[in-house]
C-alpha cells in the first residue's frame, strides 16, 4: 500500500500548506485561492478514505461554487491588505497560544489515550461504501429528517443572505440617529 | 346550674357586652351602650353571687371546682385547657370586681355622656371587666396570663383613651411596656413551675407537684416565686415597676377608679394569694416580696405628701395601699390582705369618683393648688369624699380601719421580720392619714376659688379645654374629653354609684370585726385551708389593741393635717423651706422616672440609633453588602472585559471553553 | 494508511483554522478560517466513518457541508451589508454586541 | 374526592398564564379567581386531612430518572398550614394588586401567580431536588415583580435581593447535590427523596459543611442577622402586594427548610451547630427589635420586626425540642397571618397621608376611622404576641422549648417579647394616635375594597386566638425534633 501512503503524505502536506496559506497570506484573494487548494487536497484525502461521493461534493460544491462566491465578494469589496500597525498584539499572541494549546490537547487525546482504538486501517468495507448510491439510500431512509432539515436551513440561509445584503440606508443616517437611552444602575 | 356554669356566665356577660357594643357602635343610640354595658356587668355580679351561693352548698373542704371548655393548646406534652377554677378566693375577687365595676359603669354613663367616644369607652370598659374576670377565674396559669395581659391591654387602650393627647399616649405605652415585662416574667415562672413541678399548668397540679418536687426554700422555687412577684409588682405598680401608675392617670377618671385603683392593680395581690402555697414553701421569696412591698408603701406615701395633682395623689395612695395588701398576703395574712383589697376597692373608687366630680367642677383642672372651698357648693361630693378619706386614713369605724389594722395586727402577731414590716406599715399609716386629709382640706376647705363660687351661684364653670398637664388647647372632638363637665351633684347615676360606695366604704368593715364577725374569714378559709398560717391568727384582744393603735395613728395624722392646712396655713411652706431636699425628692417621686429614662429609655434609643447608623448602615449595608457588591463588581468587571463585544474575544472564549471541556474529558479518561 | 494519521492531520488543520480565526481581522478571512475548522472536522468524521465502515459519518460530514454553505452565504451577506454601510472591515471595530 | 396536590400547585400559575391572554382589565381578577380556587381547594384539603396521619395526598412520579429526581409531593402536619397560609394570603395580595392600576397588568398577574406556584411547590415538595427547583423558581417572579414594578430605587434593591438569594440558592444547590451523591451507598441508585436521605445519614464531617451551606440559603431567605442586608431596600422598594406575600409567606420557606430538610437529614450537624443557630436567633430577635423601634418607615418597622419574629421561629426550631418545633411552625403561620393585614394597613394609611409612607407624616389617624383603628389595634396586639392571640401560644411553645433545652438563650429571647411591645405599640401610636398630622385626611375603611379584604384575615386571627389548638392539633413538628438520631445525640 505504499502508493496510498505516498498519496496521503502529498495530500496531507498540501492540505496543511493550503491551510497555512489561508491564515498567513495578507491578501484575502490569495487566501481564497489557498483555500481552494486546501479543499482540493482534502478531497483527495476523502477519496483515500473511500468517501467518493463526498470528495466529489467537496470539489464541486465547495471548491467550486462556494469559493466562487468568495471570489466574487472579494472582488466586490476589494481585497485590500490588512493594515499591520493597528493590530493588538496581545490578542494575536493569545490566539496563537490558545490554538497551540488546543492542538497539543488534541494530539494528546489522539495519540495518548485513543491510540489503540484508532490504530487501525479501518473495517472491511463493501465496494459500494461511500458511493453515491449508498449515501443516497442513507439520506432517504435513516437520515430523511436531517436531510429535510438541511434543505430548509439552506432555504432560510438563502433568504437571510438576500435580506442582509440588500440595499438599505447608509451608515451616515445611522450616525445621526439619537443615541440609545442610558442604562440604569446595574 | 353548677357553680362553674354560673362562673362561665360571669365571664360571658362582659364579653357579650364588648361584642355587642363594638359591632353596634353606630346603631345603638345615645346613652344606651352605657346602660347595656352596665347591665352586663350587673349580670356578671349576679352570676358571681349565684355561683358563690351554689358553692356554699357543699362542705368547706370541697368548695372548689374547675371546668374546661375545650383544649386551648394541647400538644408536645403541654396541655392547656381553656378552664376556670372556682373557689372562695376567685369568687370573692369576681364579686368585688364585678360589683365595683358595675358601680363605676353606672358612674361613667353620666361622667362620659358628652364625650364623643362614649361607645368606644364602654366597649373598652366591658372588655376590661371581661379580661379581669377571666384573670381571677382562670383555671390554670396560662389562662391567668391571658387574662393578665388582657387587663394590661385594656389598661393601655383606656389610658390613651383620649388619644390625641400626647401625654396620654406616652403614658399608655409606658404602662403597656411595664405590664409586658410582668407578663414575660409570668411566662418564665410558668415554665419553671411546669418543668419542675410535674408538667402541670393547672393550679391544683402545680401545688400538688411543688409539694413533692421541691424541697423547702429550693432555689428554683424561689426563682419561680420571685418571677411571679415581678409579674405581680408590674401589675400592682410596686417598686421598682411603679412609675406607670401615676402616669396612667391620663385616662378618664372612672378608668382610674376602676382599673388603676379598685381592680386591675390589685391583681398582683390576688396572684400572690393564689400562689400562696408556693410562697409558703419558699419563705425567702415571700420575705423579699413583703420587704419590697413595705418599702413601696412608705415610699409611695411620701410621694403622695408632695404631689399636687389630685389624681396622682390618689394614685400614689393606691400604690401605697397595695403595698399594705402585698405585705399582708406575702406574710401569710391572706384574709387581711384580701379584706383590705375589698375595702380599698370601695373607698379608693369612691375617692376617684369624688375627684372626678371635683375635676368636673374645675373644668378639667387637676392641680389641688388651684382648688379650695368646695365644701358648700358640692355637699354630696364633700360628704362622700370625706367618707372615703376617713376610710383611707383608717379612722374609726370606717372600713379601712378594720382592714388595714388586720394586716398590721397579723404581722405584729407573727413577729420577727413581719414586726419590722408592721412598724413600717404604721409609719405609712400616719402619712396616709395626713395626705388623705391634705386632699380633703385643700379641696373642700379654705377659701372658695372662682370655680366653687360660680358653682354656688348655680352654674358649672366652663373653662377653656386644655390638657391639664401641658396646658395645650384642645377641641372636644373624638380623642379629647367631651365638651361638658359632669359633677355628682347634678347627675343621678354618679350620685347613685358614689352613694352606694360611700355606704360600703363606711360599713364595709363589718365583715370582719374581731371577736364579733368572722364572715370573711369563714368564707375564704377553704381557699387557704392548706396554709401554714391558718392558726397564726392574733387573738381578738390583740386585734383590738392593734385597732386602737391604728385609730390613734389615724387621728394623729388627721390632726396634723388639720393643723397644717386649716389651723396654721403656711406650715407646709415653712416645712418646705426647712427641708428643701426632702421636698424635691418627694415632688420628683424620688427621681425614678429620671433614673429609668437614663438607664433604660435613652440607652435603648441610643442603641436603636447605634444599630441603625453604625451596625446597619456601617456594617451590614456597608461592609457586608459593600463587600458583596465589590466582589460581585470585580466579578462583573472581569466578565465585562470578556464581554467586549468583539467577535474575536468571543471566539477566544469559545475556544477556551472547548479546550477546557476537552481537557476535562482527557483527565476523565486518564484517571 | 492508519486512521490515526488522518485524525492527527485533522487536529492540525483545526488548530491552524482556530489560530486564523483568532488572529486575522478581515472578516472575510475569518470566514475562510472557519471553513478550515469545519473541514478539519469533516476530515475527522470521514476518517472515523472509514474506521467503522459506517456511512453515518459521511452523512454527518455532508450535513456539515450544508451548514458551512449556509454559514458562508449568511456570513458573506453580512460582510456585503457591512461594506454597503461603509463600516470599516475590521472585526475589532464591530463591538455592537457589547451590552 | 381525592386531593391532587398538583392541582393546587399549578392552579395559580395557570391562572396567571390565562391572565396573560385576557384583556388588561380582567387580568388581575383572573388571578384573584385562580387564587380563590386554590384557596377553596386547599380548604377541602384541610377538611380531609387526618390529624396525626403522617404524609398524605402523596404524589410520587419519576421526573428525571437518570438523576434519581422524583416529582414527589405530599402534605403532613408540617406543611399543611403553610400551604393554606400561602393560598390564603395570595388572595388579598391578588385582590390588592387587581385594585391597583399597574403598568403591565397581565405580566404582573402572571408573575404573581407563578410566585404562588413556586412557593407552594417549595412547601409541598418531598424530594430535595424538587424543593431546590421550586426554591430557586421563587426568585424569578419576585425578581421581576420588584424590578419592574418597584419604587424609585428598584434596580438597586432587586440587584441586592437577587445577589443575596442567588448566592444562598447556589450554596444550597451545591449542598443538595453533595447530599444526594454522598448519601448514595456505593453502587446504589442516587435518590433525593427526603425520607431516603434521612435514612442514610452522612458522616459527621460532611454533615457540618452541608449544614452550613443549607443554613446560608435559609437564613438569607428568612432573613436573619447578619444576612439581612437585602431586606431594607427590598421592603422599601417592592410593590405592596408583593412585599406582603414576600414577608408573610416567602420568608417562611427558609425556616421551613430547616424543619423539613436540615433537622431530619443532618441531625448530627444540627446538634453540633445548635448553639450557633440559637445565638443567631437571639441576636436577630434583639437586633431586629431594637432597629424596629428606631425606624420611621412603617415598612421597615415590619421588616425589622420580621427579623425578630423569624428569630423566634429559628429559636424554636433549634431548641431541638418538640415544643419549640410546634411553636415554630405555629409562629410561621401566625406571623404570616398578622404581617399580611399589617401591610394592607400600611397601604390604607399611605392613602390617607397623601401617599406618604412615613410615620413622621402620620398621626391621629384614628380620628373618624374607628374601624381602621380597631383592626390595626387587634393586629398589632397579635403581632406582639399578646396573650389571648395564637401568636402568644406560638411564642409560649417556642420559649418553653428553648427554656427546656438552653434556658439562657430563652431568657435573653424573652426580652424580645418586651421589645416587641415597644415597637408595635409605637408603630400603632405614631400612626393612629397623637395630634392629627398636617397632611392626614382621616377616613374610615371603605366597606368593600378595604374592609372586605382585611376583615377575613382579622377574623381568622381572632378565631385562632380563641382556639389555637385548631392549629396545634394538626401541626406535627414532632418528627424532625424527635428524630431518633437527634435525641440520641443530644444525650
Amino acid at each position: 500500500m505504499i502508493f496510498e501512503d505516498i498519496v496521503f503524505f502529498i495530500a496531507a502536506i498540501g492540505a496543511l500548506a493550503g491551510a497555512a496559506g489561508v491564515v498567513l497570506l495578507r491578501n484575502p484573494f490569495y487566501s481564497v485561492l489557498s483555500l481552494v487548494g486546501h479543499l482540493f487536497f482534502l478531497a483527495v484525502l476523502f477519496l483515500l478514505l473511500r468517501a467518493q461521493f463526498l470528495a466529489a461534493a467537496q470539489l464541486i460544491v465547495y471548491a467550486g461554487a462556494v469559493m466562487v462566491l468568495y471570489v466574487f465578494v472579494v472582488a466586490y469589496i476589494g481585497g485590500a491588505e490588512e493594515p499591520l500597525g493597528q493590530d493588538t498584539p496581545g490578542i494575536r499572541a493569545l490566539g496563537v497560544l490558545f490554538a497551540v494549546c488546543v492542538l497539543a490537547e488534541l494530539c494528546i487525546a489522539v495519540i495518548g489515550t485513543g491510540l489503540k482504538a484508532i490504530d487501525t486501517h479501518g473495517a472491511h468495507i463493501a465496494n459500494s461504501f461511500g458511493a453515491p448510491s449508498q449515501i443516497g439510500s442513507l439520506l432517504l431512509n435513516r437520515f430523511l429528517i436531517p436531510f429535510e432539515a438541511a434543505s430548509y436551513l439552506l432555504l432560510i440561509a438563502a433568504v437571510g443572505a438576500l435580506v442582509l445584503a440588500r440595499k438599505r440606508r447608509g451608515f451616515e443616517d445611522m450616525l445621526e440617529a439619537p443615541p440609545p437611552p442610558a442604562g440604569g444602575r446595574a | 346550674m353548677s357553680a362553674t356554669a354560673w362562673a362561665w356566665l360571669v365571664v360571658a356577660f362582659p364579653l357579650a357586652g364588648t361584642i355587642v357594643i363594638s359591632l353596634g357602635w353606630r346603631a345603638i343610640p345615645g346613652r344606651l351602650p352605657g346602660w347595656i354595658a352596665s347591665a352586663m356587668i350587673l349580670g356578671s355580679f349576679v352570676c358571681s353571687v349565684l355561683a358563690t351561693v351554689k358553692l356554699q352548698d357543699v362542705a368547706p373542704g370541697a368548695r372548689h371546682a374547675s371546668s374546661t371548655l375545650f383544649d386551648y393548646a394541647h400538644s408536645a406534652g403541654l396541655n392547656i385547657g381553656l378552664s376556670i377554677y372556682v373557689d372562695p378566693l376567685s369568687l370573692f375577687m369576681a364579686m368585688v370586681v364585678s360589683g365595683v365595676s358595675f358601680l363605676i359603669h353606672v358612674y361613667s354613663v353620666s361622667y362620659m355622656t358628652s364625650d364623643r367616644g362614649f361607645n368606644r369607652y364602654f366597649a373598652y370598659l366591658n372588655y376590661f371587666v371581661f379580661t379581669m374576670l377571666l384573670l381571677v377565674l382562670a383555671g390554670n396559669i396560662i389562662i391567668l396570663i391571658v387574662g393578665w395581659a388582657g387587663v394590661g391591654t385594656a389598661s393601655y387602650i383606656l389610658i390613651s383613651f383620649w388619644y390625641r393627647r400626647t401625654t396620654a399616649t406616652a403614658a399608655g405605652i409606658k404602662a403597656f411596656v411595664m405590664n409586658v415585662i410582668g407578663d414575660a416574667a409570668l411566662v418564665i415562672a410558668a415554665f419553671l413551675l411546669w418543668k419542675n413541678a410535674g408538667h402541670h399548668v393547672s393550679y391544683a397540679g402545680i401545688f400538688a407537684g411543688s409539694k413533692t418536687h421541691f424541697s423547702h426554700n429550693q432555689g428554683t422555687l424561689i426563682a419561680a416565686c420571685l418571677l411571679l412577684t415581678v409579674g405581680a409588682f408590674a401589675k400592682s405598680a410596686q417598686l421598682p415597676l411603679h412609675t406607670w401608675l401615676p402616669d396612667a392617670m391620663e385616662g378618664p377618671t372612672p378608668v382610674s377608679a376602676l382599673i388603676h385603683a379598685a381592680t386591675m392593680v390589685t391583681a398582683g395581690v390576688y396572684l400572690i394569694a393564689r400562689f400562696h402555697p408556693l410562697y409558703e414553701q419558699a419563705p425567702t421569696a415571700a420575705n423579699i416580696t413583703a420587704g419590697i412591698a413595705a418599702a413601696t408603701l412608705f415610699f409611695a406615701a411620701t410621694c403622695a405628701l408632695a404631689v399636687t395633682d389630685l389624681k396622682r395623689i390618689i394614685a400614689y395612695s393606691t400604690i401605697s395601699q397595695i403595698g399594705y395588701m402585698m405585705v399582708g398576703v406575702s406574710t401569710g395574712g391572706y384574709d387581711g390582705g384580701l379584706f383590705h383589697l375589698m375595702t380599698h376597692a370601695f373607698f379608693k373608687a369612691l375617692l376617684f369618683m369624688g375627684a372626678g366630680s371635683v375635676i368636673g367642677a374645675m373644668a378639667g383642672i387637676q392641680d389641688i393648688d388651684r382648688m379650695g372651698g368646695f365644701r358648700k357648693s358640692m355637699r354630696f361630693t364633700y360628704i362622700t369624699f370625706l367618707i372615703g378619706a376617713l376610710a383611707l386614713a383608717g379612722m374609726v369605724p370606717f372600713s379601712g380601719w378594720f382592714s388595714k389594722d388586720e394586716i398590721l395586727g397579723f404581722d405584729v402577731h407573727r413577729g420577727g421580720y413581719s414586726l419590722i414590716l408592721a412598724i413600717v406599715g404604721f409609719a405609712g399609716a400616719l402619712l396616709t392619714a395626713f395626705y388623705s386629709f391634705r386632699m380633703v382640706f385643700r379641696i373642700f376647705h379654705g377659701d372658695a376659688v372662682p370655680e366653687a363660687e360660680s358653682l354656688e351661684r348655680g352654674e358649672l364653670f366652663h373653662g377653656e379645654h386644655v390638657n391639664p398637664m401641658t396646658g395645650e388647647h384642645e377641641d372636644t372632638d373624638v380623642g379629647f374629653p367631651g365638651a361638658e363637665h359632669h359633677i355628682a351633684e347634678r347627675e343621678l347615676p354618679m350620685k347613685f354609684a358614689m352613694g352606694i360606695l360611700a355606704v360600703l366604704a363606711a360599713i364595709g368593715g363589718i365583715v370582719a370585726v374581731p371577736g364579733v364577725t368572722h364572715w370573711l374569714r369563714n368564707f375564704l378559709d377553704p381557699s387557704f385551708a392548706d396554709s401554714r398560717f391558718v392558726h397564726t391568727q392574733p387573738t381578738d384582744t390583740a386585734s383590738w389593741i392593734g385597732l386602737v393603735i391604728g385609730a390613734g395613728i389615724a387621728l394623729a395624722g388627721i390632726t396634723t393635717a388639720y393643723v397644717c392646712y386649716l389651723r396654721q396655713p403656711g406650715t407646709t411652706a415653712r416645712l418646705i423651706a426647712r427641708f428643701p431636699f426632702l421636698h424635691r425628692l418627694f415632688v420628683n417621686r424620688w427621681y425614678f422616672d429620671e433614673l429609668y429614662d437614663a438607664v433604660f429609655v435613652r440607652p435603648a434609643a441610643t442603641m436603636g440609633r447605634f444599630g441603625h447608623y453604625v451596625i446597619e448602615r456601617g456594617f451590614v449595608q456597608g461592609t457586608l453588602v459593600g463587600g458583596a457588591t465589590r466582589i460581585v463588581g470585580a466579578g462583573t468587571s472581569i466578565a465585562r472585559a470578556l464581554e467586549s463585544g468583539y467577535v474575536r474575544a468571543y471566539a477566544v472564549l469559545m475556544l477556551v471553553g472547548f479546550g477546557g471541556l476537552g481537557l476535562y474529558f482527557l483527565l476523565q479518561a486518564a484517571f | 494508511m492508519n486512521v490515526t494519521w488522518y485524525v492527527v492531520l485533522s487536529a492540525f488543520l483545526f488548530a491552524i483554522g482556530a489560530a486564523g480565526v483568532l488572529t486575522r481581522r478581515n472578516p472575510l478571512v475569518v470566514l475562510l478560517c472557519l471553513e478550515l475548522m469545519l473541514n478539519a472536522g469533516n476530515l475527522a468524521l470521514i476518517a472515523f466513518a472509514r474506521m467503522w465502515g459506517n456511512g453515518d459519518g459521511q452523512i454527518f460530514a455532508l450535513v456539515v457541508m450544508v451548514v458551512a454553505a449556509c454559514e458562508v452565504v449568511v456570513g458573506l451577506g453580512i460582510i456585503v451589508g457591512i461594506f454597503r454601510r461603509r463600516i470599516p472591515e475590521d472585526v475589532d471595530a464591530l463591538s455592537e454586541l457589547r451590552g | 374526592m381525592t386531593i391532587y396536590l398538583s392541582i393546587i400547585l399549578f392552579l395559580p400559575a395557570a391562572a396567571g398564564l390565562l391572565a396573560m391572554f385576557l384583556p388588561r382589565r380582567m387580568a388581575g381578577w383572573t388571578l384573584v379567581g385562580g387564587s380563590l380556587l386554590a384557596l377553596a381547594y386547599s380548604i377541602v384539603m384541610l377538611a380531609r386531612f387526618k390529624a396525626g396521619g403522617g404524609m398524605q395526598f402523596i404524589t410520587n412520579d419519576n421526573w428525571i430518572s437518570e438523576l434519581g429526581i422524583r416529582y414527589s409531593l405530599g402534605v403532613d402536619g408540617l406543611n399543611l398550614f403553610l400551604i393554606l397560609l400561602t393560598t390564603l394570603l395570595w388572595v388579598p395580595a391578588s385582590i390588592a394588586s387587581a385594585l391597583r392600576d399597574w403598568d403591565r397588568p397581565r405580566l404582573f398577574a402572571f408573575f404573581l401567580g407563578l410566585g404562588e406556584t413556586a412557593v407552594l411547590g417549595a412547601f409541598i415538595a418531598q424530594d430535595l431536588a424538587l424543593f431546590v427547583v421550586f426554591f430557586d423558581l421563587m426568585l424569578v417572579p419576585f425578581y421581576f415583580l420588584v424590578g419592574m414594578w418597584g419604587g424609585e430605587d428598584r434596580v438597586y434593591a432587586t440587584t441586592k435581593l437577587v445577589i443575596y438569594t442567588l448566592v444562598g440558592s447556589l450554596l444550597m444547590l451545591a449542598g443538595a447535590v453533595a447530599l444526594g451523591v454522598m448519601a448514595t451507598p456505593d453502587g446504589g441508585h442516587i435518590s433525593f427523596s427526603l425520607t431516603t436521605l434521612a435514612q442514610h445519614p452522612l458522616s459527621g464531617g460532611s454533615q457540618y459543611w452541608i449544614f452550613l451551606l443549607f443554613s446560608a440559603a435559609f437564613l438569607v431567605k428568612a432573613p436573619a442577622f447578619p444576612l439581612h442586608g437585602w431586606m431594607p431596600d427590598a421592603y422599601r422598594e417592592a410593590p405592596l402586594p408583593v412585599i406582603l406575600v414576600f414577608s408573610a409567606v416567602v420568608s417562611k420557606v427558609g425556616v421551613y427548610g430547616f424543619l423539613r430538610i436540615v433537622l431530619p437529614v443532618l441531625p448530627q450537624a444540627s446538634v453540633h451547630f445548635q448553639e450557633l443557630m440559637l445565638a443567631i436567633a437571639v441576636v436577630s430577635i434583639l437586633y431586629g427589635s431594637v432597629l424596629a423601634f428606631s425606624q420611621d418607615e412603617p415598612r421597615l418597622v415590619l421588616g425589622y420586626s420580621s427579623i425578630a419574629q423569624l428569630g423566634f421561629i429559628l429559636l424554636g426550631i433549634f431548641s431541638l425540642d418538640p415544643k419549640g418545633g410546634q411553636g415554630a411552625v405555629m409562629q410561621m403561620l401566625n406571623h404570616g397571618l398578622v404581617t399580611a393585614p399589617l401591610f394592607l394597613i400600611i397601604g390604607y394609611l399611605a392613602i390617607r397621608a397623601e401617599g406618604r409612607e412615613s410615620l413622621d407624616w402620620m398621626g391621629g389617624m384614628a380620628l373618624r376611622a374607628p374601624v381602621l383603628a380597631g383592626v390595626f389595634l387587634i393586629v398589632a396586639l397579635a403581632t406582639l404576641a399578646m396573650p389571648g392571640s395564637a401568636n402568644f401560644i406560638g411564642e409560649l411553645y417556642i420559649l418553653f422549648g428553648t427554656f427546656q433545652s438552653k434556658i439562657v438563650y430563652g431568657l435573653v429571647a424573652s426580652t424580645g417579647v418586651v421589645l416587641a411591645s415597644v415597637y408595635m405599640i409605637r408603630f400603632f401610636q405614631r400612626a393612629m394616635h397623637n395630634p392629627v398630622g398636617p397632611h392626614v385626611e382621616s377616613r374610615d375603611l371603605a366597606l368593600g375594597p378595604e374592609l372586605g379584604v382585611i376583615a377575613p384575615l382579622v377574623l381568622i386571627i381572632l378565631a385562632l386566638g380563641v382556639y389555637p389548638n385548631f392549629l396545634l392539633h394538626r401541626i406535627n413538628a414532632f418528627a424532625p425534633t424527635t428524630n431518633q438520631a437527634l435525641v440520641a445525640l443530644k444525650r
